[in-house]
């Protein structure tokens, strides 16, 4: 399943009602990305996203993951708006029968999503605001994926 | 003339002074042709707007550079380097 | 904080517990091992433990993650006695500033905890009994981390 | 005569019959010939323990193959290969 939420959410209410009544999945992996306040630098993070657009790519990286890895299935929640410090930014879930795919899926998704995924984020702090793009650490972990 | 919606994701939002905006057009007309008149008098917006980096979707599918068309109607988004998670 | 438990426990409440508090913490990840029913040819796993030596030998499997790793907190929770399919066996947690160590340390967990933590655990279903042993898959997993 | 505490973990305890036993010692002896004295007229279990994959562990303390020593009161526990996670 695959959500942009306007609104905070529960990551870990979340998570295990996704786990509930999947019986035999044998291993759930699990990511929250979390605002951080930067001891103060940070009042808040806001996302911009393109409503339609959005859903649809973080859809075409979902299907991606399953394709690769031997998944039962995966849950991905987004914020969008504005974010405050110690408010989940993203979870990234996904039950399989055996801990490697369902821990390299989660790996893998958290890596598309952060170069791939239609937000554009200011960050909001009390000396003004600036935009944030990935750095380049972040493109070379999605490169990765391409050699295997 | 008949309107197309543009769209200014992100940073291009602050540039354009304003996230949407309703574009006239007589007809189809070139991305290349779109670019250059939302840049028109605006010399740091067709700057923004040029930038390899600078992604073009037309009603949400992304166009290879700014070789596609679009006209009226139609939804015309500009999206810079996305960063998600 | 590392914990053998007799009795089942809740890996969201668990993993919320330990994330509360953590306001500088960026990501949080996490992995749990559910037992499976094998669809039906399971009743119950029974893992044998040996008090004392099993903590400790966690404990030294935690301390080689966060010397390994930036973290900034682990939580490792794992079952004895008998569990029965569908509870958790094990929940692996880290809270890192950034997500590839997290992510990467609740990895190196699993694989350490697969062949490393002592606990022996015996099958139980409706055609008998028998004892589990890691495979050979789960010996290469560990070994990998020794050419990192 | 006091006692050694023997453990038996995992499968080890389906062989010896029980998880735990009381190993009478004059003194302190290698752990070759606790492993003898434990097997005795039990082949089963004298080559259950003799498996190099079987650690011992003297009062928590993993040694090296059977070259440890122990004695009476100490606690000597016999470890099959674990399967944790």
């Amino acid at each position: 399943m695959i959500r942009v939420s306007p609104t905070p959410f529960d990551p870990q209410a979340e998570t295990a009602a996704f786990a509930a009544g999947h019986t035999e999945a044998g291993a759930l992996a699990s990511f929250v990305g979390v605002c951080r306040s930067e001891t103060g630098a940070v009042t808040a993070l806001h996302l911009d996203h393109y409503p339609g657009f959005t859903e649809s790519e973080i859809a075409r990286i979902d299907a991606e993951a399953r394709a690769r890895f031997a998944l039962i299935d995966t849950l991905v929640i987004h914020r969008c708006g504005m974010v405050r410090p110690g408010e989940p930014i993203v979870l990234a879930a996904t039950l399989a029968a055996h801990r490697k795919p369902a821990l390299q899926a989660v790996d893998f998704l958290m890596d598309y999503l952060k170069t791939g995924a239609p937000f554009w984020k200011r960050e909001i702090g009390p000396d003004g605001e600036r935009w944030i793009e990935p750095r380049a650490d972040d493109y070379e972990a999605r490169e990765q994926w391409k050699e295997k | 003339m008949a309107d197309a919606r543009i769209l200014f994701l992100g940073r291009l939002a602050e540039i354009a002074g304003g996230r949407e905006r309703a574009l006239p057009l007589g007809g189809p007309a070139s991305l290349g042709e779109i670019v250059e008149a939302l840049g028109r008098g605006d010399p740091e917006l067709a700057a923004a707007l040029a930038a390899p980096s600078v992604r073009v979707a037309v009603n949400q599918q992304i166009q290879r550079g700014r070789e596609g068309r679009a006209g009226p109607g139609d939804e015309i988004a500009f999206l810079p380097p996305v960063s998600g998670g």
